[in-house]
């Protein structure tokens, strides 16, 4: 029955998408209402069937915790053979859980959203389809089957980004994300190819046994060269999906999207699909300390970028893509240092408070009329408090304050980066400064939304509009009261000691190393976590005082106007890709055309052509016409030939 | 009177023979240029007569006779031709005769 | 029912050549009432649903597990020159016969309304040309694949140039001419096999199969398997068309009409294709061998190359006619890696190939059909007026952009995935067009249906008709049965594919694949014992 | 001739097997002395009698050339003439181009205001001519039936005689054929010297017998002078030059006849000859270069053909490609169609078919050029206007079927399947593949292709241009003319799609040289 949590979000994809092209391509107004009602009641089945499976999955002994189910060959040649094969193990049950779960409070949130588009039975079945494509990537029992919900949830991913297509940016930045996507895709792709080529299977539990084979013949039994190569071919896939350095620019403007589009799929789950391909292929990365390094060094690397410059936005959507890059950062630390569980625990949570943040601004951007700039805002407080409140949460959750959910998955990353063995002092430090500039640029956007006075009416008054912010219907509020809750209570999966998660993901991720043992014992361990709550504080603590008086922080902007402009402008990445890649591929891509395919081989080939014609127009003119010159050439011919053949005879 | 030895005849056959060609290639008059015509074919008829005379067989001395006849035959084509062209050039120059070309 | 089972390919073959020739009773001049008119476009119709039907009957017949070709007959044809009609079919064939049979009733439906000056002759030479490349396909004697080969140019001369565009007669004349020089050059390399297999043999023979005897030497620029190779090659790489001998192509799609530019794209590039798969590999395994490297360097050349010139063409239609040339350089390179998965892969493309093409072609004709141009730029926010339109599109173009469950993908995939095996570093170059496919792919529909409405003539466009919806109904569900159930291509295909990968390696190539990877050379051995059972 | 030393009358007179070997050439002959009655006794004015007599006559020498094919070769006249399936079946290709010339001639010659009945009377004269030439053992028969068929000709290509071009291309054809007659007598002559006879099978025989040592200058030099008169006719380069202007002055269907007729007579002859000099092979039907003459005579033969082979195809694409008269257009293309004959010549003493693709070749191209010179003769204006390209443009709407079949013809000579164009290249060149003569073939595909370019313009003005004149002129296509280009039509299908018979029919008539 495993197939059944991947079918019914594909049965709402069908439905809606046929009511879609059937009916309202027609241009049929019908409210959101039923296709909003059938996307939720697919994924809202698909949640509760995973629900059952994780409860027969737990009520398997430890050892042979695995659902399978084979639907059918999907292609056989030779030695290849790729089974569509569906496979449920304690990690994929958590991903399965909070995508499905998430995805339904999503869905409904986007009824109310989506309430006055035009073609809300697109927009569902987009999501519906992209909720498949990302069940069937955790599912995935072979790589190529991952591989195509990878490239579904990118699909699903353009499409929604490009969903209001009219405006040329949204449909550019859809665009952008599909192509900065594929480039991550090649990478999996090769790390596909050369695991058959060295494997001869693509199927990950074969795979892993055949690895664990080859680690008992020994050393000698396997290449870690190549091993490392594959490690990092995959993890150009993640980086691609999950946006990390170098590949992280689609997705701040992926929120060109609606924003439930950004809430599932731009922060709760597509992104996440990384940290779990890097999970999943655990046995691999464990092999290579090469391959961790590079994931960790990433990971930290991207993390404290993208807080650098969530710090100067002013797009509260924009703000919260490049914390969601960050908080991507961490997990790939927690992956890199070898604690996947605290990882994937990250990733449970931070889709509790991420998804919460986004809809949270959905319903700030919705009650202030599409209006995102946070500095236009102000002492929302009051006016929206239900939201208020949830934010409130989601953002001490994101900035790690006890006992908020966040606290404890990020605080778990922290201290693994100093006491694994792989980790290191430096991660450490620089993690926490991470998390300080984290707690600071949210409480920055939380006070500049919602406290102090508020600064629309003299902004965002336009002539003859009667500008009033309203609190967002029930059906938006509700889910993100759900979210807020969650993200409150979220963190108890992961603490410390009593860690639950990673003793459930052990079957998949192996025993953690021990710790405490590894790094100064359990005191270390609270001494470091006090210490990072301090940390997390500190950044409250400025971003509140900074913010209490505006005139102050705009003083500072000027006189570090450099710094900031630089952040600002997101440390010009777009500017030096266009710069160095595109517009020199475009430009030589135009020489070639012109320059070369017409240029030099057509012009070549007609060349022929043209020379052939040339000879005949110079030939001709040796018929002048004239009997002499004819009876001349005869007799040339007649005192050639004969005087050869005499010369043979001689 | 002593033999006229083959070769000697048979040089001067063939020089006669090219010296009809050369005829054709430099007169431009036409009824000239038929005349040189005639004169290759008559050292062609030389030259079978000697050559029937030195191999004692009277081959050649026959071929001679349907030589000639046929010559006739082509000049008298010949002249025809001559005439019909002189109906619409007014001359018998061969400059003249250049429309077809290239 | 015999008879027809005794004789069934022969049927197939001249069934649309009888249909056609019967159809020019009809009275349809240019004065004749819309009657006759009509009556003329059913006829055509009916005659290549009909050849649709029974080539269904070959695969029902077909069976995999049974002799190399199936259903052959062969009669002497010129018995003083061993000459033969000699047809059969095998997998590499059946699956093509089956594409040409399937898009055909597109292609004719498409021009229902496009066509309306000497429709009779149209439908007749769309017919006529059907007839020449199912028995290109089925043909089994060298000769008799020649004579077919040859006489396609011509209906495909005259639909481009009769009905093709502004620059129609150019585009026509550098088909015809460009194909042909191929041609004649490869007929001198049928000549001179047929001499040796004479050598060699003692009798005249032109059966592929007793080709595949010959003993050639090979292994040096001036063997003769290289130069023989190099003949054959010129032909089948124009017509691929390999980089750098593409530059007939986006000429001829841009002027042929719609349903030209669809059997050209999907059908006779494949002839190409199926040539290197039938003649050159299997004849000239030292050839393929010395060649293997250049031909799959300029294969995975082709794929950057065309996906670039691609990404800057102003014009559709020369787009799409780009991206084949990116797409047609998958199959060689596949095809030269030389081991079964990439064959598969390379074949299975061919057809994916003339699925996704031929249905893009169709998609750009209807807009043409509306708005009478095809410059990008003349477009743009088409989603807005032509919704479902746009959902074809859309399909059409992530299948074109080989995304994972569309067609397009296994073959990619499966392309990739051997010829890493064979030249890593080639496979490689060859992935970049995944990301430059999406691009160019991403970049036009973004252009054409995406963004505001530009120009007024875009805002009155009519959505699809149903006979458009018709047309592309079947490609669409096409894309999606081959995307998710490949094996049934497969299942057919194994075999045939097992054959040609241990032909056109050829016994002599054993150790080097040794080299390349022991897992293909244990396949090869096991492939080549089962052979000589 | 050697047999007038001793005057044997028995032989003079004819048994009846000679009289039935014989009866295609008296048939034509009876036909030609009627003909030339009617037209020379002014009692019936219309042409139909000439014409009719004409018909029969050219009928009945077909059905008897083609009964003929099964019997034995007959020696006639003691030995100076053969009736053999070669000659016979070459008869065929005289007979039926001659009466598919008069036939389309006849409505052409009424447009023309030239109705005579002395026109069929020429045509009948030069085909008993051709006939004689190709069953010649004799050279000095064979030069008579040469200047037989020539003379006529000169007089048919001239017969639009108030046509200044017309008289031209007479007076040209005419110095320069006399000339190169002369030099091909002078040959003979030089060959009588050296063997003591003119008799082709003698000149063997003393072939045979000075096996070894090699041959004297005198021999080689008159064998070559001998064939040196044919290949002239054939238009071979550099003896090509005549070949243009004549064929553009001279009336359409006489082009037609000579392209066809006459270069296949000229080809027939000069195998002959070219095989008893031992140019050729050495031996009636056996291959391989061989005993009689030294090999490196026959070396030099063969670079001379081999050069003389490339240049005529070369030069005669090459410019054929830049004509815009579609008469002189299809001269320059008969060009370099002597030349693919030639390579056939070339490769014909060593490959398996011998000279038997030659055969299918002229006939192959008999049927399509013939048909395509009917196309021209009914499509032509007064005084031979309107073959220009341009006036072919939207024929395909005015003359759907005209176009139609001229597009057949066209593909024919472009040698596309399946017509016969391309089976009769294809057997030739195969030969010559086996001949080991690789790069000749390459290059004569590669001037094929060439000549594909300039059919197929043709094609392009008939399919895909519109006509340029405002009023389209439809011209009425005689009933005559509609069932020769049908015969050709089929006949060019025919050779294309089963070339099985004829393939055997040229290799039995070329055995049975």
């Amino acid at each position: 029955m495993l197939f059944l949590v991947a079918l019914f979000p594909l049965i709402g994809f069908l439905a809606n998408g046929l009511w879609h092209a059937l009916v309202q391509a027609r241009s049929v107004r019908s409210g959101s209402l039923i296709p909003g009602l059938v996307g939720s009641a697919a994924i809202g089945t698909s949640f509760l069937a995973s629900l059952l499976l994780f409860v027969r999955l737990k009520g398997m002994p430890v050892g042979q915790r695995v659902i399978e189910d084979v639907l059918f060959n999907w292609l056989t040649i030779g030695n290849l053979s790729i089974d569509v094969a569906f496979r449920l193990d304690p990690l994929s049950s958590i991903f399965l859980l909070f995508i499905t779960g998430v995805a339904t409070l999503i869905h409904l949130y986007s009824i109310g959203y989506m309430e006055d588009d035009e073609t809300p039975a697109k927009f569902f079945a987009y999501l519906n389809l992209f909720c498949f494509s990302m069940i069937v990537l955790v599912l995935g029992g072979s790589l190529p089957l991952t591989f195509l919900g990878w490239e579904g949830v990118g699909l699903c991913s353009y499409l929604l980004i490009a969903y209001w297509y009219s405006d040329p940016e949204k449909a550019s930045a859809g665009k952008k994300a599909f192509i900065v996507n594929r480039i991550g895709d090649v990478g999996f792709m090769i790390g596909m190819f050369i695991i058959f080529a060295k494997f001869g299977t693509l199927d990950i539990a074969a795979l892993r046994t055949l690895v664990q084979q080859a680690q008992e013949a020994g050393a000698a039994g396997i290449d870690i060269g190549m091993i490392t190569t594959v490690c990092i071919c995959l993890f150009v896939g993640c980086i691609g999906k999950s946006a990390q350095i170098p590949l992280f620019v689609w997705l701040p403007d992926a929120m060109a999207g609606p924003t439930p589009v950004s809430a599932l799929i731009h922060a709760a789950t597509m992104v996440t699909s990384g940290v779990y391909l890097v999970a999943r292929m655990n046995f691999l990365y464990d092999l290579s300390s090469t391959a961790l390094h590079v994931v960790a060094i990433t990971g930290l690397a991207t993390a404290l970028f993208a807080a650098s410059i969530a710090v100067a936005q002013t797009d509260i959507k924009k703000i919260l893509a490049y914390s969601t890059i960050s908080q991507l950062g961490f997990m790939f630390l927690g992956c890199g240092v070898g604690a996947y569980a605290a990882g994937v625990g990250h990733v449970v949570t931070h889709a509790f408070f991420k998804a919460l943040l986004f809809l949270g601004a959905g319903n700030v951007i919705h009650g202030m009329h599409q209006q995102q700039d946070i500095t236009k805002m102000g002492g929302l407080k009051t006016k929206m408090p239900k939201t208020f409140l949830a934010f409130a949460a989601g953002a001490l959750a994101i900035s790690g304050i006890p006992p908020f959910s966040g606290f404890f998955t990020k605080d778990e990353i922290v201290w693994r980066a100093y006491s694994s063995p792989e980790g290191s002092v430096w991660f450490w430090a620089l993690a926490l400064f991470t998390s300080v500039l984290t707690a600071f640029y949210m409480t920055r956007l939380f006070s500049l939304t919602f406290l102090g006075k508020p600064r629309f009416q003299k902004s965002a008054q336009t002539p003859g509009e009667s500008f009033r912010v309203h609190e967002a219907p029930a059906v938006m509020v509700i889910p993100i009261q759900i979210l807020a809750v969650l993200s409150v209570i979220g963190g108890f999966i992961a603490i410390p000691h009593l860690n639950w998660l990673e003793h459930w993901l052990s079957p998949v991720l192996g025993q953690p190393h021990d710790a405490a043992a590894a790094a100064g014992g359990s005191g270390m361990e609270w001494l470091l976590m006090l210490v990072s709550t301090a940390a997390a504080a500190l950044g409250i603590f400025i971003g509140l005082k900074m913010y209490a008086n505006l005139a102050r922080v705009d003083r500072i902007k000027e006189r570090w106007d450099w710094v900031t402009g630089v952040l600002r402008n997101k440390w010009y990445v777009d500017e030096v890709y266009g710069f160095v890649l595109i517009r020199p591929i475009y430009r030589l891509s135009l020489a070639l055309w012109r320059g070369f395919d017409i240029a030099v081989i057509d012009r070549a080939v007609l060349g022929f052509g043209k020379a052939t014609e040339w000879t005949g127009q110079t030939a001709r003119l040796i018929q002048t016409g004239s009997i002499q010159v004819y009876a001349f050439v005869i007799l040339i011919g007649i005192l050639v030939t004969a005087g050869y053949l005499l010369y043979g005879v001689a | 009177m002593n033999q006229v030895e083959p070769w000697v005849v048979l040089s001067f056959c063939s020089i006669i023979f090219f010296i009809g060609f050369t005829g054709l290639l430099i007169r431009r008059n036409v009824l000239v240029v038929l005349m040189c015509i005639e004169l290759m074919l008559n050292a062609v008829n030389l030259t079978f007569v000697t050559y029937a005379k030195q191999l004692q067989n009277l081959g050649g001395q026959v071929a001679v006779f349907f030589i000639i006849t046929v010559a006739a035959a082509e000049t008298a084509v010949g002249l025809g031709l001559v005439v019909a062209m002189f109906r619409t050039l007014r001359s018998v120059d061969t400059d003249q005769i250049q429309l077809l070309r290239e | 029912m015999a008879w027809l089972d005794s004789h069934l390919l022969t049927v197939i073959v001249f069934l649309p050549l009888a249909w056609a020739i019967l159809g020019l009773a009809i009275p349809a001049g240019t004065r004749a009432n819309g009657f006759g008119r009509a009556l003329v476009k059913i006829w055509a119709f009916l005659g290549a649903i009909l050849t649709l039907a029974l080539s269904a009957m070959i695969y029902m017949r077909y069976a995999p597990a049974g002799p190399e070709f199936q259903l052959v007959e062969n009669v002497a044809w010129i018995s003083a020159l061993g000459i033969s009609y000699h047809v059969g079919v095998d997998g590499l064939s059946l699956w093509l016969v089956l594409l040409t049979t399937f898009l055909m009733p597109v292609a004719i439906l498409s021009g229902f309304n496009a066509i309306e000056e000497r429709i009779k002759e149209y439908y007749f030479l769309l017919l006529v040309l059907e007839s020449a490349i199912l028995g290109t396909f089925l043909a089994l004697d060298i000769f008799l694949f020649y004579v077919f080969w040859e006489a396609m140019l011509v209906p495909m001369y005259f639909l481009i140039g009769v009905w093709g565009g502004r620059e129609k007669i150019y585009a026509a004349m550098k088909f015809f001419v460009y194909t042909m020089l191929g041609s004649l050059i490869m007929l001198v390399g049928i000549f001179y096999l047929a001499y040796q297999h004479k050598i060699q043999f003692g009798a005249y023979s032109m059966d592929f199969v007793s080709l595949y005897k010959l003993q050639l030497n090979g292994g040096t620029f001036l063997a003769t398997q290289s130069v023989l190779f190099l003949a054959f090659a010129l032909a089948f790489a124009i017509k691929v068309p390999l980089f750098p001998l593409h530059t007939w192509l986006p000429d001829a799609h841009v002027q042929a009409p719609t349903a030209g530019s669809v059997i050209l794209a999907s059908i006779l590039l494949k002839m190409g294709g199926y040539g290197f798969m039938r003649i050159a590999f299997p004849i000239l395994p030292l050839g393929v061998a010395y060649y293997q490297v250049t031909f799959m360097i300029l294969g995975s050349v082709a794929i950057v190359y065309g996906a670039w010139v691609a990404m800057v063409q102003p014009d559709i239609k020369k787009l799409v006619a780009y991206s084949s040339v990116s797409h047609m350089g998958y199959v060689i390179l596949g095809l030269f890696s030389l081991n079964a998965i990439a064959a598969t892969g390379a074949y299975f493309q061919m057809l994916s190939h003339g699925i996704s093409t031929g249905a893009l072609f169709l998609l750009v004709g209807m807009i043409y059909e509306r708005r009478h141009t095809r410059e990008i730029g003349d477009f743009g926010g088409l989603s807005r007026v032509m919704p479902v339109f746009a959902i074809a599109f859309m399909i059409i173009v992530l299948s074109s952009m080989a995304l994972p469950g569309t067609n397009g993908f296994v073959g990619e995939f499966l392309v990739l995935l051997g010829s890493w095996r064979t030249s890593p570093a080639l496979a490689g170059v060859a992935a970049l067009g995944v990301i430059f496919g999406a691009v160019y792919m991403l970049w036009m529909f973004q252009r054409v249906m995406y963004g505001p409405i530009t120009q007024k003539e875009n805002e009155g466009l009519s959505d699809l008709s149903a006979r458009e919806a018709l047309v592309l109904a079947p490609l669409i569900v096409a894309v999606f049965v081959m995307g998710i159930f490949p094996n049934v291509v497969l299942d057919k295909l194994e075999p045939s594919i097992d054959r040609f990968v241990a032909r056109s390696r050829g016994e002599v190539r054993i150790e080097t694949a040794e080299a390349l990877n022991p897992r293909d050379s244990a396949e090869l051995s096991a492939i080549l014992k089962e052979k000589e059972e | 001739m050697e047999a007038l030393k001793t005057i044997r009358p028995e032989l003079l007179a004819l048994a009846p097997d000679q009289l039935r070997a014989l009866s295609p050439y008296l048939f034509v002959f009876a036909g030609t002395l009627l003909a030339i009655l009617f037209s020379a006794s002014r009692v019936v004015k219309s042409k139909w009698p000439v014409f009719l007599i004409f018909a029969l006559s050219t009928i009945t020498g077909t059905v008897a050339a083609l009964a003929l094919l099964r019997e034995p070769p007959t020696l006639l006249f003691n030995g100076m003439m053969s009736s053999d399936a070669y000659a016979n079946s070459f008869c065929v290709i005289f007979l039926v181009s001659a009466l598919v010339t008069a036939a389309s001639s006849l409505k052409y010659l009424d447009n023309e205001v030239l109705q005579q009945p002395e026109y069929y009377v020429l045509i009948l004269f030069s085909a008993l001519g051709m006939m004689l030439m190709a069953s010649a053992l004799d050279l000095v028969v064979m030069f008579i039936a040469l200047e037989l068929m020539s003379l006529a000709v000169y007089t048919l290509v001239g017969f639009r005689r108030n046509d200044r071009r017309s008289n031209e291309a007479a007076m040209k054809y005419f110095i320069l054929g006399s000339a190169a007659s002369a030099v091909l007598l002078y040959g003979v002559a030089l060959l009588y010297g050296a063997t003591g006879s003119t008799g082709i099978r003698a000149i063997f025989a003393y072939l045979q017998a000075s096996s070894g040592q090699g041959v004297t200058p005198v021999f080689a030099i008159g064998a070559w002078f001998a064939v040196l008169g044919f290949l002239f006719k054939i238009a071979v380069v550099p003896f090509h030059m005549w070949m243009p202007d004549v064929y553009e002055g001279a009336p359409v269907p006489v082009t037609g006849f000579m392209t066809t007729g006459l270069k296949a007579a000229a080809f027939a002859a000069f195998l002959r000859v070219f095989i008893a000099t031992g140019y050729g092979a050495t031996g009636y039907g056996a291959t391989g270069y061989g005993s009689g003459i030294s090999a490196v005579i026959q070396n030099h033969i063969h670079d001379i053909l081999w050069v003389s082979a490339v240049l005529t195809m070369v030069i005669g694409n090459v410019i054929a490609l830049t004509q815009t008269n579609l008469k002189r257009m299809l001269a320059y293309s008969s060009i370099a169609h002597s030349g693919y004959i030639l390579v056939g010549m070339i490769a014909g003493p060593l490959s398996e078919q011998g000279y038997a693709p030659v055969f299918m070749y002229l006939a192959a191209y008999a049927a399509m050029n013939l048909g395509a010179f009917v196309i021209l003769t009914s499509l032509a204006a007064r005084n031979d206007g309107r073959l220009n390209l341009h006036d072919f443009s939207g024929l395909s709407r005015r003359h759907p079927w005209l176009a139609f079949s001229m597009a057949i013809f066209m593909f024919s000579l472009a040698g596309i399947p399946p017509t016969a164009g391309f089976s009769a290249k294809y057997v030739l060149f195969y030969s010559a593949i086996q001949a080991n003569e690789i790069l000749l073939v390459v290059i004569s595909v590669l001037c094929s292709l060439i000549s594909v370019y300039y059919y197929l313009r043709v094609l392009v003005y008939m399919y895909m241009r519109d006509t340029l004149d405002e009023v389209p002129v439809r011209r009425r296509v005689s009933v005559w003319s509609a069932a020769a280009i049908a015969a050709m039509v089929i006949l060019t299908l025919q050779i294309g799609v089963l070339p099985a018979r004829i393939v055997a029919a040229a290799k039995k008539a070329v055995t049975s040289l």
